[in-house]
């Protein structure tokens, strides 16, 4: 095992790929001169020359439906979306193309094309600072998977890339610097299958993406402050969605606490929340708290933002309250 | 062109006449649901595009794609079995009119968001150059659609990195009732081209072998590297954009004019002009297609409809279809 | 009251709108001369001229951008979209910009906008029979609403064009010519009231748009076949969205089935469900059922397409698997 | 040009050199966050358009508009608050660099989505036409933002109803890392109008007294009904695209190129070679403007965080707010 950040999971994910098979290649905004945005591609340009490495204009629809034709046509394009916000000029040919056509032309057409797009935030304001997986996780036929740490960024990145479906790879600007070990060799992460990333018997706390980080966080500091000791659970993959892990949780802990970087009404705790209950009604002793962005459009002013998202206290805060009186025995 | 070249092309034109016609009235029997975009009129701007093709080359074309289907060379009992609905459908009844494809055929589809097809096409030219297959793409579109977004970003995509790409305008003066002047600031569609250096040009699209050269050149042009291209076919829809329109926005005469210059009477008159083939030889080319159409009608008819299990087959594609996907279409 | 079609109440309520205030206009794909696709507009060109009644190219992203602007402006643009789901190509307009730009800039702009676009099917196939509220339900700064009724269609659209903000104004193509009740002048109906349209004591049942058709329906029959009474709830607003008489109804009846004709995964039922779990959670007897269409592209064969969509046929098996050992015990 | 109007632009142009140099002071010292996008290089763009309107008329610009907020006589002290985050910005902190705006001025705002902006312009447009006030709207973008659908349908749009509308393409060669050429078929930007029926100018960006004048004739024509256009002003950004940019893309000798045409030289050189004005007045404007920028710093850095209430405040609009608005804004 070698430790290195989520980029260079990526990175090395990416590139491996690439040499592996001749027709994957990469295209975006700014993916080969500049070396990506997130500096995801930096040097590729040099490696595998403008063939494999196409930077394109700024046109987020023609990037999707050019990748979605390309594989169509044979090849294995991996689409980079400058950031999630962009999709949303892109979600025409997602939805209404890379999503149907296999289905819509009675099986004769694949697409097996990978959107890497970052969500993420940081004082970049309104538009610029949203999650919408919740907007791909509806849609049948596409596949939407979002790793929290290293390994998973590259097992998963090259499961996508060897999918014969349309996936949706998300990744987050808050997460690209962290580090964790990543498994020597290919290994691939399949999709649809969540795992406990920290055991426990008081609640348990799902999550995904940069948020299951924060949940960890949270999680290690309740134990220390309160002794209550969170379950955490890292879904991965939001469509196929595996709810598995977490009913078994649920049951043995009766608690859960969903957290999420978009907003409530509509975002996908509400669907991982409603599953929960569906599945393990008669375990719950509560309601399942969802803890999700604050229902503003996202101001630029650093401390207004922070109040948006859910942070570390604000994990911890909903946990207790979700625990309720449970947490002041422990403490008293 | 040799004669029997003329009359295959006539035989496809009045192919698709009949076929239409038919099925408006499958339509008016409630055999086809939905909506329903017929060619008659148009029929030389398909015919003589396909005729230009080569079996490697590549075709997309929007929701009005039953003329491209059959001259194509799909079975006009698979193309109306799909109207139907059928389980026997070139997409197995999943499709409907305006999804018709056989990849087989390299025939890509229909597709019904105005614009959306543009990319994809683009995106198969882009294939094509990275595999060097010297193959080239035909994209079909309708005036209305060269004002959105995806034909300015498509286009200059396809200029920017010299694609094989042929993108192929049915001008027919409506979209839905809009005319087209009113919804472009450029009449003359082709002229479009300009913004991305790329050649453009006006065609009759009443005349099936005007459009047949224009098409060749262009295509031929692509697969040896000299790029993109934008062709406007002039022509006419003599019925309603879809079954349900009202047809207010438009004069009975205005159809009658365009009447007159009907490409199959044209090319018949050519025909017989050139006195390559009499009266009598047409006349058995319309019974054969008529038969033709009738037992596609019957087939469609007759063929049963998906199996309930169908709902949840092919949301996804697997490995394994993958696989023989891709080898059935040599990739 | 009058009895009118719901097109008809929407021909009234715009019409009337237009002769109320000069700055009303409208605009979009053959809203003129071809008189709307569903022909809610027919006769406005004659009526009102070119300068109010504006034909536009097929380019769904600037209407709605260009209607923003305008609304910027000073003027009051409603626009068609001609079906829901072209909304996709706009939806950058409308989630970066329409929802954003009061908030975004302190407060200094206004966006006085109504979209309107129908929902619907039909044998239309995979890109034309889908329901994204739940798209625009999720971004703060939208309001959107789905009237079932010609009363609220013509309430509802009067009070939309009189918002000072971005108003999605969902119809359904299977709705046009329902007949109904109509009160004469304004009946202005307000946002974010939901409203009970039959009473019941059995179980809740809630719905919008044209599922609450079938859902009024289901109940009759419910009754007639079982003696069951389903308390029928008709939310009309999606954001802001009123869940207090659904949750008083739960107090009494202890079980909801939410009702949607969009995908069940992150649907516009997930986030009711939630909310009803969340304020309701010790009334239930049973997780709240979410009755949605199969997670397929819709097909367009005429069968499977009836497979898809809940009909009212579904709605009666899934209120009596809801309720469960009681429906045995009534009819024996 | 008096002497007055040409010190006017010149110290304008200042200005915004000495912002943006301080403001980068200011990111680097933790005081800015997120995206800074400075204008540095491109002042005679924005100053010498924004010298050519009215007050009545409309301004839209893209992410990159300090210039433009300075150069449409924003105070300074509420810009450079904005930049801050602070309860004094323009936008009251919600905004950010990005988003500065100033309804009462008629600046309708800087505008993060490439290409977003354009069809909200022309609606702007729209409306001036609908309300027949004779104004017209300027609606400013860089060359990266031509390629993109919303261009296309805008400027159709615009053309087809004849729209008081002048866009006006800032051609600073790069689009983040992208080369102009290596992202639009066409270099030559202003062509695009050839698509449209619109005249298309090019104009020489780094000369103040050049845009003036071909922004004001386009204004005065678009006023009196004379439809669209399109320009395109060369000009080149010293700095990286925002403060992140590595610039792997160019070479220091590009720059240093660019730099010895600078916007300001020139003009200084201009206005000396006249004899307008010596070295000692020029001086004495960049002392004042040092000051300015001094004080709008101070200002900014001194002024409160906007309140934890602000968060949940301007989601929605009022009624009675649109009223206030609406009064305000003379609609
Ligand atoms: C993006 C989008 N907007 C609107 C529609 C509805 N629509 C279907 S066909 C059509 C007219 C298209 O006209 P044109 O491109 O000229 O093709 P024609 O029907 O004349 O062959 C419209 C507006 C659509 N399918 N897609
Ligand atoms: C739709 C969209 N895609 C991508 C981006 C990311 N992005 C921000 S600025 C920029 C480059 C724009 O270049 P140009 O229009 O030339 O303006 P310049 O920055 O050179 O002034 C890009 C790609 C965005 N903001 N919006
Ligand atoms: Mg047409
Ligand atoms: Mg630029």
């Amino acid at each position: 095992m070698a430790v290195m950040t989520y980029r260079e999971a990526l990175r090395q994910a990416l590139r491996e790929e690439m040499q592996r098979d001749e027709r994957v290649l990469v295209l975006g905004e700014d993916v080969g001169a500049y070396g990506g945005t997130y500096a995801v591609t930096k040097g590729f340009l040099e490696e595998f020359g403008e063939k494999r490495l196409k930077d394109t204009p700024i046109a987020e629809s023609a990037i999707v439906g050019t990748a979605i034709g390309a594989a169509m046509g044979g090849l294995r394009p991996v689409a980079e979306l400058m950031t999630i916000n962009f999709t949303l000029l892109a979600l025409d040919q997602l939805v209404n193309h890379a999503a149907k056509l296999h289905y819509m032309f009675g099986g004769q057409i694949d697409v097996p094309l990978v959107i890497r797009t970052p969500a993420g935030y940081g004082q970049l304001a309104a538009t610029h600072s949203q999650s919408f997986e919740n907007y791909f996780t509806y849609v049948p036929g596409l596949k939407v998977v979002a790793p929290a740490l290293p390994a998973d960024a590259k097992g998963m990145l090259k499961t996508a890339i060897r999918d014969p479906n349309p996936v949706i790879f998300l990744e987050h600007s808050l997460l690209y610097g962290l580090r964790g070990e990543v498994p020597e060799g290919d290994g691939l992460v399949p999709f649809g299958q969540s795992v406990v990333r920290r055991t426990g018997r008081d609640l348990t706390i799902v999550s995904y993406s940069h948020t299951l980080v924060l949940a960890l966080e949270a999680a290690e500091r309740l134990a220390q402050q309160t002794r209550l000791e969170a379950e955490v659970i890292d879904l991965r993959s939001l469509r196929p969605l595996d709810l598995g892990p977490v009913v078994a949780s649920v049951q043995k802990t009766n608690r859960a606490l969903v957290v999420e970087e978009g907003w409530r009404t509509c975002g996908m705790g509400a669907e991982i929340a409603s599953q929960i209950y569906e599945q393990a009604f008669d375990y719950l002793d509560a309601p399942v708290s969802r803890l999700a962005a604050q229902e503003v459009p996202v101001p630029y002013a650093r401390d207004l933002e922070r109040m948006v998202f859910p942070q570390v206290d604000d994990i911890i805060r909903a946990a207790k309250t979700l625990v309720g009186r449970r947490v002041l025995s422990a403490e008293s | 062109m040799n004669r029997d070249d003329l009359l295959s092309l006539y035989r496809q034109m009045v192919l698709i006449r009949r076929f239409e016609e038919r099925a408006a009235e499958a339509y008016a029997g409630a055999k086809i649901g939905g909506f329903l975009h017929l060619y008659i009129g148009e029929e030389a701007v398909a015919v003589g595009a396909v005729s230009a093709l080569k079996a490697e080359d590549h075709l997309f074309t929007h929701y009005r794609d039953h003329g491209y289907a059959l001259a194509r060379g799909l079975e006009p009992r698979a193309v109306m079995a799909e109207l139907f609905g059928k389980a026997t459908g070139v997409s197995k009844g999943k499709g409907g009119s305006m999804h018709l494809a056989d990849v087989q055929r390299h025939f890509w589809g229909g597709y019904a968001i105005v614009g959306g097809h543009l990319p994809l096409a683009t995106g198969m030219a882009l294939a094509c150059q990275y595999q060097d297959s010297h193959n080239a793409v035909l994209c079909v579109m309708g005036e209305g659609s060269t004002n959105i977004g995806e034909f300015h970003e498509a286009l200059n995509l396809a200029a920017l990195w010299h694609l094989p790409i042929l993108y192929l305008v049915e001008n027919n003066c409506y979209g839905m009732g809009t005319l087209a002047s009113r919804a472009s600031a450029e009449e003359e569609i082709y002229r479009k081209a300009c913004a991305y250096g790329m050649s453009g040009q006006r065609l009759d699209g009443m005349d099936v072998l005007a459009v047949r050269d224009a098409v060749a050149d262009h295509m031929e042009r692509a697969r040896r590297g000299g790029g993109p291209a934008l062709l406007e076919a002039m022509t006419y829809r003599y019925r309603g954009h879809s079954m349900a329109d009202p047809e207010l926005y438009r004069h009975k005469e205005e159809v009658q004019g365009w009447k007159l210059r009907d490409p199959i009477r044209r090319l018949e008159m050519m025909i017989q002009d050139a006195e390559l083939a009499g009266a009598p030889d047409l006349e058995r080319i319309r019974a054969e297609v008529e038969a033709v159409v009738e037992d596609a009608v019957r087939f469609a008819d007759q063929s049963p409809a998906p199996a309930p299990s169908a709902l949840f087959e092919d949301v996804y594609a697997e490995e394994a279809v993958r696989r023989v996907a891709a080898a059935r279409r040599g990739a």
